[in-house]
């Protein structure tokens, strides 16, 4: 990893990625008690690439996630407390109870809602990046989604109007390889991916070490230019889900994917390598932080109550 | 409020042409407030969408008046996520036929964010359309496809049938903070109405009773407002007196002013610019039935588009749609039950047609 | 066709669950007929569309049986020309929601098709697509969109509520000429009922009496079918006798089937897994009411989803949908309109409820 | 033009280039007349696309044209009476007057129908190809689409799927750099059009010149290899729209587009090109002929009748 990475630097990515991996783990734990009632699409094993990304983003700036999208909520600073109250189904959650795992949203944060149909979001954080040029803002709107998400046609219809108006926009692409159980291989012509957004005009890089310096870095390059308006670019980052499409377990004994494919990944996994750079008292100071958060975070949502029946029928009109 | 076909709203001794009055809508609210944009294929051409955004693009500039690539999915999406953002995108489509193309980011995003987010978020966004008639529209340019909308919560409808309802509708949808579907009907944009200078709205949920009558309720949808209208002129000669209703918008529907109507002459006739299957006229049809059914006797009926797709021949289009002589002679054998069957003179009756659309266009 | 309500079919002594008489019907019309082939995310892995389509790919091998790319609306387009040109394929879809990128094709292509081009075509499809329900499915993965389809001439719409129904009307469905929306529900999956192992088909626009009782007509669609059972055996307790109807298909509908009913009765009450507004349940109520209506006291009711998006969290979505306490409430109060208000006991009730679903899938 | 072209070849094309020419041009004239109440595109200026594809084509190959089709249409052999007839309304048009000019159909001629919705017939070509790849026929299928089309995501959908199946299908974008009013500039953010489709590997020709002889030689390499089942390819031919978008008029007094750009369009047309490569008997009888057809098909749309009023109903299920 590049020199000037300050241990600030470190701390402040750990303790983001640290946390991210601990609250999916803790959603896994508590998942067979069935106090969650909501499909969780979990992202262990592809957390860096929020981390990377969120952490060169301002306050202000925009994070559009998936329903797989806990990493990049948390990442960008939603609140954990609402978070995990959504997936309990609670009146405090971040959605009021209405969206659970797959819809989160943290207007605060800056993270806007997700959907959990394939595809919807691209659009739509082209939107507020629309807003925010007409505004004369240098906030800029990372948005990420799946390589499955890519096969949809409002992906190429934005990326063109994106281009076209000079977007402050950054397409991130999670490419773990598989759409559910589907391999690439069923879905894509070709993987020459980048090489096609290019022919849009738009800066493209794609990232297939699973480094979370060299995603940083690239993505450092890239917002600055967004800053200065010099419209749209686009990350293709290779990364693996380690766990089931949706649910809290492993699925290689499921047969469509070997557990060899995953073990390379496993190797690379980026939250003990960022651990190891560490101070051992540091390390365990941000780790005992982020426990405490969590299972603060767990109480919250437990006590917390269920929203009352006449809420039903709030919210339908603004 | 008062209508055109009533007494002119104070101070609108000025006519205005349907397209002119939506032009000019869009206009005083773009001066008002900064947010509000108007994109959409073609909106900044020298047709202006008819004319219906006429001098915008010269007045408030390309930023704010911008034409798109063929990407109405996504541009959709776009307009969702500005209104999200804070602005109030107006999304201009020819015809509502390609809203079809839309239909995931209007139905899966735009009607459930609100409530999705737990009220996190608002799309205070406007989908302007056409309705397409005549001179060979055919199967994918004349669809009324309104009841889709009407069907999922979330989502205001809007149908104003003359330049008077058009100007204050289009006012009010621009300041909703809901998306709107606003349904504009090709036939009508060159209807005059008396159309005050100031800007006004006209309130959604409130339907306009356009005639005074006690024999039968007549409610119009959109431009079949206008056909009744005709349609109660020819029933004149047979003394049917015609309860006229335009509910102006269809969400909010304001099934009050249909029920107290029906509660009166006890014969509901709803005429819609789409299909009768599931459309508009079934869920009028319904809350009436369901709300005075239980105390006697109901004539319940509805016209629309015949059970067909949309010809394209004149010849075969002609028999596709209600007119005021079909619509005449219906509202007359329910009014009339006993009575031999009458149809209206064929002279007066092409008079009342409404004028035949000259294409191209 | 005898019921698998009641006697069961000539030696259809076997049950079958939901699922697996789907995945029989499809493989036995693609052994009869090499032209049918299934496509659609993810048919061919391991989880097989919850079991309905579990085998095909050994049996029939990748040709026939092949997943796609995310691209549902231009899927759709390639199941219409496969259609045109001789073929009949079957598009699979995991929910309903995801018509709602496909409504272009659907509507503006396959059901104007053979119309719009003078019957020169013909477009023989099958669009399966399952409505789900609880464990969080939300706003998106929960909706029944057969309203929208019923609007447009030129579609047939399926939505059998039982095993036996399944198979007979996905075999009805590969055979029909015409594009066919096949509405599946989740929670009806693992239902079984006596299904005879050789092919047949149940024809569109019969409905089916599942019970018999002159107190009230009442018609569940889809699964609401079998919560409506449920509510009867709830009404049994207060002698409440009801006459349910199935309608099975929706287009073509057997809407002289309810009218007969309700003309003994005088009392109907739709059950839709659906929205009220505009949809299947409007058009029931309306056709019945302008058939029936004149005579006499009429008493209509509809019930469906709450007027609001369906929340994810089961405080709220437990009072989204009808259940079989509340559709037996509602029908006690039509059937006796002086008597108090009545609720079931609510250990019976518990009992009847419809299995919970649990995730995740 | 390449040497080995015979006379009976240039006869052959001509006699196709310059009935579709004459064909519109007789629609044109009319059309004041309000006896064609149908929205009209005409060609005029770019058919030597459809003649020089569907010169290459065979009899069983299909083509999928779009509601400006008509040249599609009878460059691949539909009957020209039904046609004109259905322009008129009759229930002799080839869509028994239910369509119009912007739905014409020939099963005969394997002329699948058009559509009035831009893009939707591009992966409806693809099911076609879909069907007679599996039906291991060596037939192709031949997709026109314009420009403004091909910014539609279900386009982008279809290269995929068509190059992921190696489907029988040549794409041929009619590129007149317009979409009604809009030029390239404000709905394209860049040309590199070809490159893009290439991304899919989908091979892919432009051709700029507005030589009919230069596109037939590439549509004739190409079609060779989607015969072999190669998978699909694409052509980007550029053109000019001479009329108003819809309707039988010039529209250079609108403002929206110079004369001066449509010169250099008419310098090349194509039509006195291929008159001149000629002797002057055989292409006056050539003319002749097509005049006299012509004629025909108007005649024979004036005599037909009317559908009946009861045709309404009929053909809304098979
Ligand atoms: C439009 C749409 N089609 C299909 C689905 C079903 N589905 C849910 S997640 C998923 C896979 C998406 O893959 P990808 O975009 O790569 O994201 P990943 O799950 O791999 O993170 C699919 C097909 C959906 N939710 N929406
Ligand atoms: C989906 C859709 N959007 C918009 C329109 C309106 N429209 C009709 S033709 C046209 C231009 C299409 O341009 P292009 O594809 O380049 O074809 P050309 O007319 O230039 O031959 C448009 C926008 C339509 N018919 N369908
Ligand atoms: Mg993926
Ligand atoms: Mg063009």
């Amino acid at each position: 990893m590049p020199s000037e990475y300050t241990q600030e630097t470190i701390a402040r990515l750990y303790r983001s990625l640290y946390f991210i991996r601990r609250f999916e783990e803790r959603v896994a734990a508590i998942y067979p008690s069935d106090a969650i009632k909501s499909p969780v699409h979990l992202s262990i094993g592809q957390e860096f690439i929020s981390v990377a990304v969120c952490d060169i983003l301002r306050a202000d700036d925009v994070v559009s996630g998936t329903y797989r999208g806990h990493a990049a909520y948390l990442a960008k600073g939603g609140d954990p407390k609402a978070m995990m109250a959504e997936m309990y189904g609670k009146a405090t959650g971040c959605s009021a109870g209405r969206g659970g795992s797959m819809h989160l949203i943290d207007a605060n944060a800056n993270v806007m809602g997700a959907s959990a149909v394939v595809g919807t979001t691209i659009p739509i954080a082209a939107g507020y990046a629309l807003a925010m040029k007409r505004r004369k803002t240098d906030r800029i709107v990372a948005a990420f989604f799946g390589d499955g998400a890519s096969e949809e046609g409002c992906f190429y219809e934005t990326l063109n109007f994106a281009a076209l108006h000079k977007l402050p926009i950054l397409f991130v692409c999670e490419n773990n390889f598989y759409a559910i159980h589907e391999p690439q291989s069923k879905r894509w012509a070709t993987d020459r991916f980048c090489e096609r957004v290019a022919t849009f005009g738009i800066e493209t890089r794609r990232i297939t070490s699973g480094d979370l310096f060299e995603l940083r870095d690239a993505v450092a390059g890239m917002v600055e230019k967004l800053r200065r308006g010099e419209g749209p670019a686009l990350i293709e980052c290779h990364a693996y889900r380690w766990r089931e499409h949706v649910g809290p377990n492993e699925d290689f004994d499921q047969g469509y994917r070997p557990r060899a494919e995953a073990e390379r990944w496993m190797e690379m996994d980026q939250v003990p390598h960022l651990a190891a750079m560490l101070p051992e008292a540091e390390r365990a100071a941000i780790e005992a932080e982020a426990e405490a958060a969590i299972d603060a975070a767990v109480a919250f949502a437990e006590q917390s109550p269920f929203p009352e029946a006449e809420e039903l029928y709030r919210h339908v009109f603004a | 409020m008062s209508s055109p076909n009533g007494a002119a709203p104070a101070g609108a001794t000025r006519q205005l042409r349907y397209v002119d009055a939506l032009a000019e809508a869009v206009a005083q609210e773009m001066q008002r407030d900064e947010d509000v944009f108007v994109f959409g294929l073609d909106v900044d051409d020298h047709r202006a969408i008819q004319g219906s955004t006429r001098g915008l693009l010269e007045r408030f500039g390309p930023e704010r008046v911008f034409t798109t690539p063929l990407s109405e999915d996504a541009m959709t999406g776009v307009a969702i996520g500005a209104a999200m953002a804070g602005m109030r995108p107006i999304h201009v489509h020819i015809r509502m036929d390609f809203l079809l193309l839309c239909m995931n980011q209007l139905i899966n995003m735009a009607a459930k964010a609100h409530y999705m987010y737990g009220g996190a978020v608002k799309v205070p966004m406007v989908a302007r359309s056409m309705i397409g008639k005549s001179w060979g529209q055919g199967a994918q340019h004349s669809q009324g496809l309104h009841s889709m909308f009407m069907h999922v919560p979330g989502l205001k409808v809007v149908a104003p049938s003359n330049a008077y309802d058009a100007k204050g509708c289009m006012i009010a949808a621009i300041r909703d903070d809901n998306p709107v579907i606003f349904m504009e009907h090709r036939l009508l944009y060159p209807t005059e109405a008396p159309v005050p200078e100031a800007p006004y709205t006209v309130e959604f949920g409130r339907a306009r009773r356009m005639l005074e009558g006690g024999d039968i309720t007549v409610v119009g949808v959109s431009n079949m407002a206008i056909e009744c209208l005709r349609a109660a002129e020819l029933l004149r000669e047979v003394d049917v007196g015609v309860d006229l209703i335009d509910p102006i918008t269809l969400v909010p529907l304001d099934i009050d002013t249909i029920v107290d109507s029906v509660a009166r002459t006890r014969r509901l006739l709803v005429v819609d610019n789409s299909w009768i299957n599931c459309g508009a006229s079934a869920e009028i049809a319904s809350q009436v039935s369901e709300r005075l059914g239980g105390s006697g006797p109901l004539l319940v009926r509805r016209m629309g588009f015949a059970p067909t797709t949309c010809p394209t021949t004149p010849a075969l289009e002609r028999h596709f749609y209600p007119n005021p002589s079909t619509i005449a002679e219906a509202a007359y054998a329910m009014a009339r039950p006993g009575g031999a069957a009458w149809s209206p003179d064929p002279e007066h009756a092409r008079l009342a047609y409404q004028a035949q659309f000259k294409g191209p266009f």
